[in-house]
Formats: C-alpha cells, structure tokens, sequence
C-alpha cells in the first residue's frame, strides 16, 4: 500500500490486492474477476408494531408467507464460530438454529448461540451516532458523525492505536489493511476467556496453538480445569466430541479444579485442588509416571531429571489432594490409554501458568497421547484470516501506550477493557489519557460510553462477513456471515462496522471504490478465494453466471473449506519443568479468589441477554445475581448461610455479593461468576451484581504476561444477613438444606459405567439417527 | 332453669321484641358494620389491583398454585355447614331448642355460601370467562368437564346455596307474614312481596310443614355431600397428603366443627347487639356447647387417624409431608391448628365455660381460629412439599391475599347484620309454638318434674306429626 | 257469567279451644240447617290438629318430590353423559374413559336434590294457594296471638252463624261481602 | 343427536384407551449419560416457544416461565455401588442433571380436573393445553407431578420492550395473563410435519427424524431423541425398546442395570418420556 501514492487509476499490484482481501500468502494461484450482485437478502419492510398481510399471488423476493425460509451464518457470540442456520419468516428472523453441515457444531446451538436474536433485537441497541460534547455523549446524525469519522481516522496517524475483540476472517483482514493505510501498527487484540497461557504452552510443545484433540478415541480424559463444555474454545463442538466419547464403549473424565465448572458437574472424578497448584499434582503424577521406563522413555533426559523424584506427600500438602488420590491417579492413567491431558483457565491463570501448562501438557507426552488423541494441523492457508483472540499481554501494551501517550487516539471494537480489566491495570484512567477515543459498538457498554466518537453497527445477523472458528473441527473452514434480515432499526439506524471502515479507506485512497460496499468485498475476496477452496460451487441453472452460481453455493452452505495441505507428523517438544517453590499461605488474606465464567454471560459480553440472566448457573442455579461461593465447611467456619451478603476484600478492591454455600469449591478458595457487575450495557445488565476482575490483583504471568486470573487472595467476611436470593430452585426448602436432594424419589439414577459398557455395547438405537432438514 | 320461664312469655311480647330488633339495636351494630364496611372496601380495592396486574400480586407460584382463596373457600363452605344442617337435623329429631336460633343459623349458611362463592372467582385467573364452567348450549358444543371436581363443586355449591336459600326462605314466611303486619313505609311492601300473601290458614300450614319437613330431609345428605365433594377437590387429587381417603368425613366433621363454634359466635353477639336475653338463653348455649364438643371430638379423631394412617402406611411422598407439617417452616400453622382446635375444646367440658355467654364467645373464635389454621395447612404444606423436590417452595401469602381474607370476614359480617336487621333473625311463630306447647304441657302437668314435662312434650310432638 | 257474590263472617278468638268449639258447633249447626259452605281456620302457629276438625286436606307434595328426584336424577346423569362426548371432538383425558361412571354420580345425586328440592317447592306453592292477595277480612291480629275462624255462608244465614260464633267468645267478627 | 351418538358408541367411549389406533404416539427418550446440563435446550425452548423472561422479581417470586427446566441434584442416591464418596466432602461425582419439562403422560393427572377441559389428550398423545379456553384454576398446576405447568401469574408478553417482540415465533400464540402453559413437544413443528407428510401423500406416516423439536436440536450431546413411539423404526421407539421401557406400565419388568427408567412412574401416569441413567465410572 505504501509504495502505491501514484493515483487513483493506478492498479494494486496483484501481491498488494491480495492482501487487502486477507488473501495475503496464499499459495495457490487466484483470479481476479469482477463480483456480481444478486441481492439475496430479502426486501421486506418491517413496520414496526403493524401487522401486514402479505398477498400470497405477489409476494416479495424471498418471502412467502406462513413459509420459513432459512439462511445459513456463522454465529458471533463467542470466537468458536458455530454455523448457524437463521430461521425467517415474513422479514424477520425468528430463530437460530445449528447448521447440520458445519463441522464446528454439527447442527447444535449453545444457550449464547441461542440468544444471538436478543443480542440482535436488543431495546439497548444503539441505533444513533454520538458524538462527545461538552463532556456528554450527544446522538448526532450520520452525516454529523462520518465527518468525524473521517476527520479522526481518514488520515495517516502512527500514534492511532486499535483494540479489537477476538477477530478473524475479513473484519481481522479489514482493521489490518485500514491500520496499513493509516500507518500504524498498533493493533491489539483482547479478548477474555481464551486461554492466551495454554496457547502459548501448546505453541510451544505442539507447535501450534490449537492442536486438533480427537475425544472420541481417548479412554480417559484428565482436565487440569479445562471447562471444554462451558468456556474453554468451542463449547458446542467439545460438547459433541464429549458425547461420542461417553458413548460405549466409554470414556472416564477427570476433572481436577478448584471450582466446579460444567465439565467438572459432569466428571466421574472430580477432584478438589488448591488453585495455582495444579502443576504440582501434574509433577507428582509425572515423577510416579517416570518411574516405568516406557512412559521415562519418552522424554529427554534433561526433562526426565526435572521430575523425577518429587516429593509427594509434600505435594499431597501443597494442593490438598490426597497422597491416595494421587496414586490413584496415576494408576488410572496408567490403566486407561491412550488418555489426554488437557490443561485449562484455573490450571494457567496463576503466575507461573506458563509452567504449570508445561508440566500438564508434558504428560501427555509422557503417556504417548501425541498423535493418537492429539493430532497435528495443516497449514492454514491465509493466515490474515486466521482468529486473532488475544489476551491480556495486548491490553496491557495498550493501555501502557496510552498511558505513556505513545497513542493519542484509541479506537475499540468488540472489547469492553473498562468493564473487564481489574482495576489495578487503571483501564479507565489510561482511556481517559488518549486525545481521541472511537467506538464501534452495538451497546452502550462501559467503553463506549467512555468515548467521544460512538458509532452505532449491525449485529452479526446484519453484516455481511467471514469468521474463522477459533477452534476448528476441520483445519480450513471459514465461516461466513450474511445478512438474515433488513436492519431491525432501519436504513437510519446502525451500519455496518465494515461499511464504515471500508468508507474511510475509500475516502483515504480512492482505489477502495472498487467496492460500493463491505459486502462485494467480501464476496470479491470469496471469489477470488474460490481456486483455494474444495469443491466450490458450479453453476446448475443454465443461464447462471459464475459468480451467482458460487455465491448462491457458498451462501446456502454457510462456510467454504479451504484446500489444505495434509499435515503432518506431530512431534513434541518438552522442556523441563520449572515450578517454583510452593507458594505461603497469606494470613491476611486466607482465601482463593476464583473468577469463574460460565456457559451463559461468557466474560459479562451477554449480560443484556435476557435469556441468558434467566437461564440458571449451571451450578448454583443462581438467575439476575452474582454470587460467592463458599465451601459448607468454611461457611461453617465463617457463621455465613446461604444468602448472607459478604464483603470479599483482596489487596486490590473490595464487593459484596451473596453467599451461595456450595459443596463444589475447593475449601480454601472463593468463587465469584464473571458476567455481571455492569456499571452500563443497557436495562438488563446495568447495575445487577458485581465483577470480579475488578478486584483481581495486578500479577501476571511470568513468561506470556498474561494477566494471573487465579492468583489473588481475598479475605471474606459477613457483612448482612440474610436476603433472599434468586434461585431456579426458588424455595427455603432448597437453600436451607442447599443440599437440592432427591428426598429418595429416584428422579436422576446412576449405573457404574461397568454396567453401562456391559448393556450397551452395539446398540444402535442409543445413537440417534436424526436426519437435518 | 330460664328456660322454663319462656312458656310465660306472651305472644304479642314475642312480636314485639322481635320486631323491636329491627329497629333498634345496640349502637354497637353500627360500629361492627361501620368496620365491616370497611374491611369490604379494602377487599374490593384489593381485588381490583389483582384484576389489573395479574394474579402474581398474591404472591401465588408454582408449585402453590393455590392458597389462601382455596383454604378460606373451604373455610367458608364449611362454615356453612352447621347452620342449615343442624337446623335440618333437630327439626326432623323435633329438638325444639332449636327454635330460637336456627333461623341466623340458617342466615349464617346462606351467607357463608355466598361469602365462599366469592372465592373461585377471585382465584380465577381469567375471571372474565368464568361463565364457561356452566352448562349452557352454545353453537360449538363445548362443555364444561363434569370429570373435574371443581365442577362437583360448582354443582354442589348451586344446589347447596339454592336449597339452603329456599330452606330459610320458606322457614321464614309466617314471619314475613307478622312484619307485614306491623311495617310501614318500604317495609311494608318489601315484606308484602315476600311473605306472598300468608295468612296463617290452615292449608297454608299444613302444605308448609311438610314441605318444610321434605326439604330438610333433602338438606341433610345434601350438606354432607357439599363438603365431601370440597374434599374431593384434594382427595382426588394426585398431591401426597392431599390424596386421603378420609378426606370426606373429616372435612365434613371440620365443617360442622366451625360452623358449630360460628353459631355460638354469632349467638352471643345477636344476643347482646339486639337483646335477644329471654330468647337465647344459657340452656340453649349449654346444649350447643355440648352439640360442638361432641363434633369437636369426632372431628379430633379423624384428624389423628389420618396421621396415623399416613405413617403407618409408610408411603414415602405422605410421610415427608406429615413430617413437614409438623417440623418444617410451616409447623407453627400445624402446632396452632391443634392448640386451638384439638386442645381448646376441652374447655367445654366445664359447665362454668358452658354457662358464660362471654366466655364462649372467645372460646368460639379460638375454635375457627384453629379451623382457619386446619384450612391452610391442609392446602399450603403439600404443595411446598411436593412430588418434585427441586419446586419445593416455601410460600407465605402475600399482602392481597391477606386482605381479601379479612374482607371476606368483613363481608361476611356485614351481610350477616344487615340481614339481622331486616329481617327477624328469631323466628317468631316458632318461638311461639314453643311457648304454646311447653305452657300447654306445663298446665296439664303442674306437679310433675321436669324430666317428665320433656317426655310428655315429646311424646306429644310425636301425635302431633 | 255473573259474579257470584261469596259472603263471609270472620271471627277471632283468643286461643285455639275456643276456636275449636265453635267450630264444632257450627258443625252441629252444619248438620241441621246446611248453612255453613266453607269453613277455614287462621292461627299464627301450626296447629295439626286442624285435619281432625275440618278434615283431612288432599295435599300429595311429596309426589311432586319423588318424581322431581327422579328426573332430576335421569336429567343430571345424560347431561354429564352427553357433555362429555358432545364436545366438537370427543376429548378423552388422563387415561378415563370418555364416559366415566363414577364421577357422574355425585352430579346425579346433586341434580337428584336440586330438582328434588325445587319440585317441592312448586308443589308448596301450589297446594297452599300462594302466592296470593290478603283476603280484605284478613285480621292482623291472627298474625300475633288470635285464632280467626272464617267461614263462608249465604246470607240468609248469615245471622244464625255470627250468634255462634259470637256465642263461643269471639274477640271479634267482621262480616265480608265479595 | 347427542343421544344418539352416545348410545351407538357407548362401549367406544366406556372403554380407557381411546386412541389406540392412532398412527402416532409422540415420545421422547432423554440420556443423563450423555446430558451435560448446559440448558441450551431451555434457551432453544425460550426462542421457539415464545416464552417470555420475567425478571428478577417475578423470578424471585417463583413466576417463571421456562417450559423446561435441568434440575441439579448433589446427593448421591441411596444404595449407590460406590467407593469412598460419603466420607468426602465435596460432590466428586459431580451433579446429577436431568432436563425436566411435560412429561406428556399418557394418563395424565392433570387433563381431568380442568373444569372447562382446556387441557386433553390429542390423538397423537400429546397432553394439549388449550390456551383459549383456560380460565386459570390452576388445578392441572397443582395436580402435576412433576410441577411442569406453568402459569401466567401476569401479563409479561405486553412487557416486551421494542424490538424484542420482533422475534416472537407467529406460529403460535404468546399467552395472556391468567392462563397456563407447558411444554407441547413443540406442537406447531409436529403439526407442520404432518402438513408435510399429508402433502406428499402418507397421512399416517412421518419420517423419523424429518423434524426435531427445538429442546432435541440444540442439545450439543445429542442427548434428546424425539420421535414417533408407534413406528417401530423410529429412534426413539428403538430406544424405548433396548431399554425396555414400555409405555403402559406402572413398574418395569426388567433388571435394574438397564438404563431405561421414566421418573415417578410409580404413580401411574405413564409418562412418555424415557430417561436413561445417568452413568458414572466407580473405578474412576
């Protein structure tokens, strides 16, 4: 881009054009054509509140009524990246349903997935732009705000930084080619529930962030904390992997973690550990390991002698699981293989996460799982597609850039760094330091509203785009976005964050006319893209051009498959393992904090989701609150019951919430649920419960600095009796006993997996056979 | 005895007094019905705010789907028992202590069944339909269900407050007969439309007596199918402790139970509020007494029966129940139901208790006290306490629920004294029936004990039918 | 047709054996001379008695409440019957037969009472000759503590039958012409 | 007319199975071994359905409307054959979930004592809940066993704020105040399926699995099977069958390691959902 300054008629150079379509090394060779523009999306105008019956003899494009009509997407309610299939009827979307063809969800849809259409109707949607004045957000006309827009970002500004949620496909190439135009390299990246620590682990060990774990062939599967079914990478796809592997014959979980999440609710074993030192069970598990040669056999020397006599009972100390256990431990692993070890947010989030990764995931290499349960990745294609999650490390350059006023205009899309970093990083402070702060944002959430330029944009149902799931089923796909409906708030109300990026580079440099709009760049690139791609679409109807041929092809689909070349053999690379000495106990401040998210508010992103506030935890049943959860034999201790209001006070911050006395909490540690706490973000999130990264002690890890989620401790006291808290369950009876017993009525029985296995082996008709429609 | 005085009271003095009583009461009557007034408009105030925002203001849920409308309906009805069920039982036994009091006993049902009534409604949740529980033809053919007891109910409940209507209405005639005679004004032709033209002949009386007699002989089974058909609302249920087979009888007994102490209430209060001394006297009070003892002990044992046969019977949901009721949140409801009405009666063993006009009427009101709790936790407890443990539920009634209760007691009130003073809440041509035949059997026997006089008017009683 | 003229001589007495003897004779009287058409007694509280006085009174109400019971009964039993497969569709519920007997007794028996008792009712209102006017003799004494005596004659006896009646203490005649 | 019609059919309507014959007979069979819990299908139902959220309030007062919900057990049950987990004190086998939404019994406790008969049986033995004719007595709440109706206790559907209203599903009806609902297997899915199945031709015949109710789509696990319990082909009669569960049965003959199980079936209801149990590993 920047050696082409020679006018508009000057044409890109074929490495630059593809760049700009994120199709950027690619090694295939790719045509360029023109983009065709058959307008799928229906035309039906949605007045609102008014009923309209629509003649059955003429009705519009795409419309029947009484009849659904279906259009596949790709869901952006968390990075994982489900197809979905968007029910329409008569203009408006009324359903998301998982596509049956994508390999991320195999037809399945999570409660966030679900909710997408709240998201999307949201009544707290934004609808107009605003613009800071006189130290208040005013809402301002388009015009009004695309000038400054323009004035802001449609120059040249080295000191411009962007912070984006977890992005991929063309949005990630967009903000890439805008930052290029605008001669800045400071693109960040934060998102809060990746786990940014296992990641660098992997990378490091596997080679790739995100190697591919085959469930279905592991016989036991030990988790250091990864929630795979609630919030570790891709819910619904581990969720299915999960329900072939507890078929027969089947697969025994273990779950080690100081707070039970949905995967530990559903372990055969869940054991109880002290957060921060699961890397130390992981060496006593590897040191008894070593001690047959085949599992010593297959690491280093060097490694060898970082693990081999660790003191168990002293380790039995440290994390409070017991000598027995640990033995039993390993002997299960030893029995039951090929195994896989997983490494998750409670085992990574202490400062010495990067370590504690290192010896989890050593066991699997111990155990010889590499390329039996953990499989390799091919290459990805276009890596500027590729998801971008980001974590902590990124907002904190961020924010030190702000704060040292190496950038003097922020500009934030799809993160909410206000609401989400503890106060201890001084995110707020260090916002309110840039010149300039730009928004692209749905809702009025914290950062937003901290802006001076807020510019309204579609929802994902809107938008025209790609997306790249964070963990793919199939190395190669690429989901795609298209709008399923009109703009819910008219041609005056929101537009797309790709339009409006895509307007700025236009008015920057004029060769960006080539595209009236975000979306024939998005088919351009697709088209483009189409050499690369397996089996793209051929034209059926006579009289079809190419190009409608393919875009109806890969429109109905809902994702391409990128062609890839075949990976190949995984080989582990182990370094020893460098715990540090086990850490004191802190008088002052006794407990654990646990901040726990869960499949439901995610990181506090769904928290005006009504659906989502009303669909119970998981685990305390909990609905519209936060809550601490105590262990009943430190409640004991503490003189606290269910109900109680504590205040939970670390070096960093003090919050007061309920007590939940839950049997699922380590009993040194506390847990508080991410997602609530907003201070803005609309009428159904606003001013419910409190967030516990606010509190959350500035200690990072030490090789990624990845912020430490699990390391801070807290102190717990009584501060109120005893109010009522809002439970599924929503009698006395259950919280006084909060025991939620069956009272003998048999409602949820149990077999031993012995007998399972025994009855069930090669019954067909527990697999349902449920053909898509 | 006092009693025995009553032969000497002139017939005209009777007219008189009673007649008296619909003109001036007490001042007292106008604060309880001032105050009842009152509690009314609360109620109604009340209900409107329900109607407007939903039933959720009662503060109703699931699993309790019922509450206090249901426990007071049962109340209610079963308050209505002993007034016209009694008054049917001592005519057919010709138990001429009844004379003096059956007719408010009488009001007291007919005013109980309509204050009951008001109940269903209020606890519908779509009032404005309700007209669709009745059997009325209509072009779609649809029916109510006639499988649900809550139309048992309904049918019973019509034909129960049809038939104690007519009952004392029909029984109230020769009365209506004297008021005509003496009102002017308004009066006058109220009474004249509805004593419909009696004059006392001869064929007037003989038709009225048997009628009357065939009625009562109707109202007997009928007041004891009425609230065995309340308790099948729960004994046909399928909830533990709700599905009990001596449900019927035992709500029978409870029935009788309140409505005996009900009659005592309000004999004490007519009493005072219209000076009715002469008429009811301690002898009748004593005999009453003795009459709500007796069902106070058969409805005692049915209730600890049905304890007894609910832990002998060891079905696991039941069990739990029972053992809810007695040491879950609820159990001060369980504990006060068998204080006030299990303990408390014994109290009547004495005659001292029996023969204090002020002493009973507290006592009475302990007793529907204790009826009232009996009524709530036979509705409340069980469905706290359910098949599904994880809907189990602690519910206390909410602030409109509550008022509507004490509107219902209010309104209850209110209809019960502007009948009073309406119409002859003593019934005259009774009274004087009874002086007759007790002077009658007096004068012939001067010397002849007591005892004997009551045989002989017995026997002549019996000639006489 | 002319109206007949109906003459009437009422007389109250204190207490019911005075009435009862001048009933009697005028029943003696009755037997001699045929003067007495009508003899009718007003009491304020029953007296049974009067059946052996003025003989026995053809009033068959329980008839009308057995054949009301009975009806009441049938009527009851085919509307529950007919209500529960009558609906546009039959609608079948909890696993019960459509028609499920024992559930329709209790409305059976309810309509057996409520027809039974209403039947009764009409019955009263029909042998008692209510409702009705007061007669214009109608004494409002009778309604307190007097027995009155009414009886209709032709007026040639008319003085013949007061002397009776006055004869046996009567408080008070009053003569009446129709 | 009526009459008639009684006398002729009199040992029709006498008899107890009215509809024996039908072609269809909608069940379900729900696997605790495979159901994590993660309430997407309660979500899914919210979406499909048009159920409303009430609030924290309402919620707190028990007036929520969520047709199906996944009830979370801590304790073991009694007799299990396990190893050390009474001595610990924490729940280490992990919570006991099963989804809990109308059951659909066959002989349904709540269907007769509906005084206006807004709840009955339809042919294809779904327990249908009649929102128009429903007056709100609440007894079919009361008389559920498993405490599946849900009921109006306001008018929450005029309470949406705009635009959310926009998602309302126009296939079936949102609900008033004063009326109870539940879960109906999805009815308007079967009755478009059968519109389908009828288009082309086989009136008493739909392909199993040619729809799925939204609670069984969503389930990430495939825990939920939905289907035709009269076709013999169909998943779910399958199921039923090697788990020998029949529908008609008050107590199972079969062994008690055979997973298949339907809750409170002791109380004759019939219910025609099946669960499988919940499966731990004890060497674990």
């Amino acid at each position: 881009m920047k050696s082409n300054k020679s006018g508009e008629q000057e044409a890109w150079s074929r490495r630059t054009f593809l760049k700009i379509m994120g199709l950027g090394s690619a090694g295939s060779a790719l045509a360029l054509t023109g983009c065709g523009d058959t307008d799928i999306v229906n035309n039906v105008d949605i007045e609102v509140r008014k009923e309209k019956v629509e003649p059955n003899v003429d009705p519009q494009d795409f419309v029947r009524p009484g009849i659904a009509i279906y259009y596949a997407s790709t869901c952006r309610q968390c990075p994982a990246g489900c197809g979905i299939h968007a029910r329409n009827r008569e203009g408006r979307v009324l359903k998301l349903e998982g596509n049956p063809a994508s390999p991320v969800n195999r037809g399945r849809l999570c409660p966030m997935g679900q909710a997408g259409l709240q998201a999307h109707y949201n009544p707290d949607r934004l609808t107009k732009p605003m613009i800071r004045k006189g130290g208040k957000l005013t809402e301002v006309s388009w015009a009004e705000a695309e000038n400054a827009l323009k004035k802001v970002l449609g120059r040249r500004n080295g000191k411009l930084a962007w912070l984006s949620g977890a992005v991929s496909g063309h949005h990630a190439a967009l903000i890439r080619t805008y930052l290029d135009v605008a001669g800045s390299n400071n693109s960040f990246v934060f998102d809060t529930l990746p786990p940014a620590v296992g990641h660098a682990a992997n990378e490091a060990i596997f080679g790739h962030a995100m190697p591919k774990y085959d469930f279905d062939k592991a016989a036991l599967i030990l988790s250091f904390g990864a929630d795979f079914l609630g919030t570790w990478m891709s819910p619904v796809h581990f969720a299915g992997e999960y329900g072939r592997f507890r078929a027969a014959p089947r697969g025994t979980l273990v779950q080690i973690e100081p707070k039970m999440t949905l995967t530990g609710a559903n372990a055969d074993r869940w054991i109880a550990i002290r957060p921060g030192t699961e890397g130390y069970l992981a060496l006593a598990l590897a040191s008894l390991l070593v001690e047959d040669a085949r599992y010593a056999d297959r690491v280093p020397v060097e490694v060898l002698d970082s693990i081999k006599d660790a003191d168990i009972e002293a380790i039995a100390n440290t994390t409070g699981v017991s000598v027995d256990r640990i033995h039993r431990l390993h002997q299960l692993l030893t029995q039951r293989s090929p195994s896989l070890v997983l490494s998750g947010s409670s085992a990574e989030g202490a400062e010495h996460g990067s370590e504690t990764a290192n010896a989890i995931l050593l066991l699997n290499v111990m155990l010889g799982n590499v390329g039996k349960t953990i499989l390799p990745r091919s290459k990805q294609p276009f890596p500027d597609l590729a998801p971008k999650l980001g974590g902590w490390s990124e907002l904190r350059a961020f924010l030190d850039g702000l704060n040292s006023g190496k950038f003097d205009t922020a500009v934030v899309f799809g993160s909410n760094p206000i609401y989400q970093a503890p106060k201890s990083l001084g995110a707020d402070k260090a916002f309110a330091k840039a010149k300039y702060r730009v928004s692209f944002s749905m809702f009025p959430d914290e950062t937003t509203m901290a802006c001076d330029l807020v510019l309204p944009i579609y929802s994902y149902l809107e938008e025209w785009n790609t997306a790249m799931p964070a963990y793919a089923a199939d190395d190669g796909q690429l989901g795609l976005q298209q709008p399923v409906m009109n703009p819910v708030f008219g041609s005056d109300g929101p537009r797309g964050f790709g339009d409006l990026l895509l307007g700025v580079l236009t008015n920057m440099d004029g060769r960006f006319k080539k595209w009236k709009d975000y979306e024939s760049y998005v088919m351009d690139a697709l088209f483009t893209m189409r050499p690369a791609m397996v089996k793209p679409p051929k034209i059926t109807v006579p009289g079809q051009t190419e190009m409608e041929a393919f875009r109806q092809g890969v429109l109905s689909t809902g994702f391409v498959r990128l062609k890839t070349a075949s990976a190949g053999k995984l080989t582990a690379k182990v370094r020893p393992v460098q715990l540090p000495k086990a850490p004191k106990e802190d008088g002052g401040h006794p407990f654990h904090l646990v901040p726990s998210p869960r499949l439901g508010l995610w990181d506090g992103r769904h928290a005006n989701l009504p659906w989502l506030q009303e669909l119970p935890d998981q685990l305390a049943e909990v609905v519209w609150d936060s809550w601490v959860e105590i262990h009943p034999a430190t409640a004991k201790k503490l003189g606290v019951i269910t109900g109680d209001v504590v205040s939970v006070t670390s070096s960093a911050g003090s919050l007061k919430a309920k007590v939940v006395v839950f049997p699922g909490v380590q009993r040194d540690t506390v847990a508080i649920p991410l997602g609530q706490g907003h201070t803005e973000y609309g009428r159904y999130a606003k001013g419910i419960g409190v967030n516990p990264y606010h509190i959350l002690e500035a200690k990072f890890d030490r090789q990624t600095g990845e912020l430490a989620t699990h390391a801070t401790r807290v102190s717990v006291k009584k501060v109120a009796d005893r109010g009522p808290l809002v439970t599924l369950a929503n009698g006395d009876l259950v919280l006084e006993s909060n025991t939620s017993t069956q009272a003998g009525r048999e409602i949820v029985k149990t077999v031993s997996a012995k007998d399972f296995d025994r009855t069930e082996s090669g019954k067909a008709a527990t697999r349902p056979a449920n053909k898509e429609v | 005895m006092s009693d025995y005085k009553m032969k000497d009271i002139e017939w005209a003095k009777i007219n008189k007094d009673v007649l008296e009583s619909l003109e001036s009461p007490r001042k007292a009557f106008w604060i309880v019905l001032g105050v009842c007034a009152f509690l009314v408009s609360l109620g109604v105030a009340a209900e409107i705010y329900q109607y407007n925002q939903g039933l959720g203001v009662a503060l109703m849920n699931r699993p309790h789907f019922w509450q206090l409308y249901i426990s007071n309906f049962v109340f209610w009805i079963g308050m209505s028992h002993s007034g016209t069920l009694l008054s049917a039982i001592l005519l057919l036994t010709k138990a001429d202590w009844r004379k003096p009091i059956y007719r408010f006993a009488e009001a007291m049902t007919l005013f109980s069944i309509l204050t009951a009534a008001i109940f269903p409604v209020i606890h519908l949740g779509r009032v404005w339909n309700m007209y669709w529980v009745l059997p009325y033809p209509n072009e779609r053919t649809i029916w109510p269900n006639f499988r649900s007891p809550l139309l048992w109910d309904a049918a019973a409940i019509t034909t129960y407050a049809t038939s104690s209507a007519l009952f004392l209405y029909i029984g109230m005639i020769p009365d209506l007969a004297i008021c005509r005679d003496n009102a002017k004004g308004w009066r006058k032709k109220l009474y004249t439309a509805l004593s419909m033209g009696w004059m006392g002949r001869a064929t007037e009386w003989l038709a009225f007596r048997k009628t009357y007699v065939l009625m009562a002989c109707f109202l007997v089974p009928l007041a004891v199918s009425v609230h065995s058909i309340v308790a099948s609302d729960f004994a046909m249920s399928i909830m533990p402790d709700w599905h009990i087979t001596s449900f019927p009888p035992y709500f029978v007994a409870g029935a009788l139970y309140s409505g005996c102490a009900a009659i005592i209430t309000l004999f004490v209060l007519l009493r005072y509020v219209f000076r009715f001394e002469a008429y009811m006297t301690t002898e009748i009070m004593d005999k009453t007494a003795k009459l709500t003892f007796a069902i106070a002990m058969v409805w005692n044992y049915l209730n600890l029966s049905e304890y007894a046969s609910i832990w002998y019977s060891n079905d696991m949901f039941e069990k739990e129940v029972l053992l809810e009721k007695f040491f879950g949140p609820y159990c001060w409801v369980v504990w006060g139901m068998l204080l006030c009405a299990t303990v408390a009666p014994f109290a009547m063993a004495f005659k001292k208790v029996r023969h204090s006009m002020w002493g009973m009427f507290w006592l009475s009101l302990v007793l529907q006290l204790g009826m009232w709790l009996e009524r709530f936790q036979i509705v409340s407890p069980p469905l706290a306490s359910n098949h599904e443990p994880w809907t189990w539920a602690v519910v206390w009634p909410g602030l409109v629920q509550l008022t509507i209760t004490l509107a219902s007691f209010g309104w209850f009130t209110m209809l019960f004294l502007i009948f009073c003073k309406v119409f002859p809440s003593v019934s005259m041509y009774e009274v004087k029936e009874m002086v007759f035949h007790r002077r009658k059997a007096s004068s012939r026997t001067e010397l002849e004990d007591l005892d004997k006089v009551k045989d002989e008017m017995v026997k002549l009683e019996e000639k006489l039918a | 047709m002319r109206k007949r003229i109906k003459h009437f001589l009422f007389a109250t007495y204190e207490d019911f054996d005075k009435a009862r003897d001048a009933i009697a004779e005028l029943k003696m009287l009755d037997l001699k001379e045929m003067v007495v058409q009508n003899i009718e007694i007003y009491s304020p509280i029953e007296h049974p008695e009067v059946e052996e006085i003025l003989g026995e009174f053809h009033q068959p109400i329980q008839r009308f409440t057995f054949f009301g019971a009975i009806s009441g009964a049938i009527g009851a039993f085919l509307l529950v019957a007919a209500a529960a497969q009558s609906m546009f569709t039959v609608q079948p519920q909890g696993g019960k037969p459509v028609i499920p007997l024992p559930m329709d007794i209790v409305i059976t028996y309810e309509g057996t009472i409520l027809i039974g008792v209403l039947s009764t009712l009409a019955a009263f209102f029909i042998y008692s000759g209510m409702p009705r006017s007061l007669k214009k003799h109608y004494n409002e004494k009778v309604s307190e503590d007097q027995i009155g005596v009414e009886v209709q004659v032709l007026p040639k006896h008319r003085e013949k039958v007061r002397e009776v009646l006055a004869r046996c203490n009567a408080s008070e005649i009053r003569e009446v012409t129709l | 007319m009526g009459l008639k019609r009684m006398l002729e059919n009199w040992s029709d309507f006498r008899k107890q199975d009215y509809y024996e014959d039908e072609p269809y007979m909608w069940g379900m069979s729900i696997d605790l071994n495979k159901c994590i819990g993660c309430g997407a299908c309660v979500t899914a139902c919210y979406a499909e359905n048009n159920l409303p959220t009430v609030g924290k309030e309402h919620y707190a007062s028990g007036h929520s409307m969520h047709w199906m919900r996944i009830e979370r057990y801590w304790e073991e049950p009694e007799g299990e054959a396990d190893i050390d987990i009474k001595e610990s004190e924490y729940p280490e086998r992990g919570a006991h979930y099963i989804p809990m939404m109308c059951q659909q019994c066959n002989h349904a406790p709540c269907e007769p004592v509906c005084p206006v008969a807004a709840t009955y049986h339809t042919p294809d033995g779904l327990n249908a809940q009649v929102y128009n004719r429903c007056i709100g007595s609440r007894y079919c709440g009361n008389n559920c066993p498993y405490k599946v109706r849900y009921f109006n206790f306001f008018d929450f559907n005029t309470e949406i704020p705009h635009p959310l209203e926009m998602q309302l599903n126009p296939d079936l009806s949102v609900r008033s105040k004063g009326v109870m609902e539940k879960c109906t297997f999805c009815v308007q899915r079967i009755r478009a399926a059968k519109d389908a199945a009828e288009d082309e031709g086989h009136r008493d015949h739909i392909e199993d699995g040619s729809f799925q109710t939204a609670c069984q789509q969503s389930c990430p696990t495939e825990a939920i099977v939905f289907g035709n319990l009269r076709d013999e082909a169909s998943a779910v009669k399958q199921s039923w069958e090697a788990h020998e569960v029949e529908l008609n049965r008050f107590e199972q003959d079969k062994s008690e390691d055979i997973r298949g199980y339907r809750v409170l079936e002791e109380l004759n209801v019939e219910p025609c959902v099946m669960y499988l149990d919940r499966v731990r590993d004890t060497e674990a």
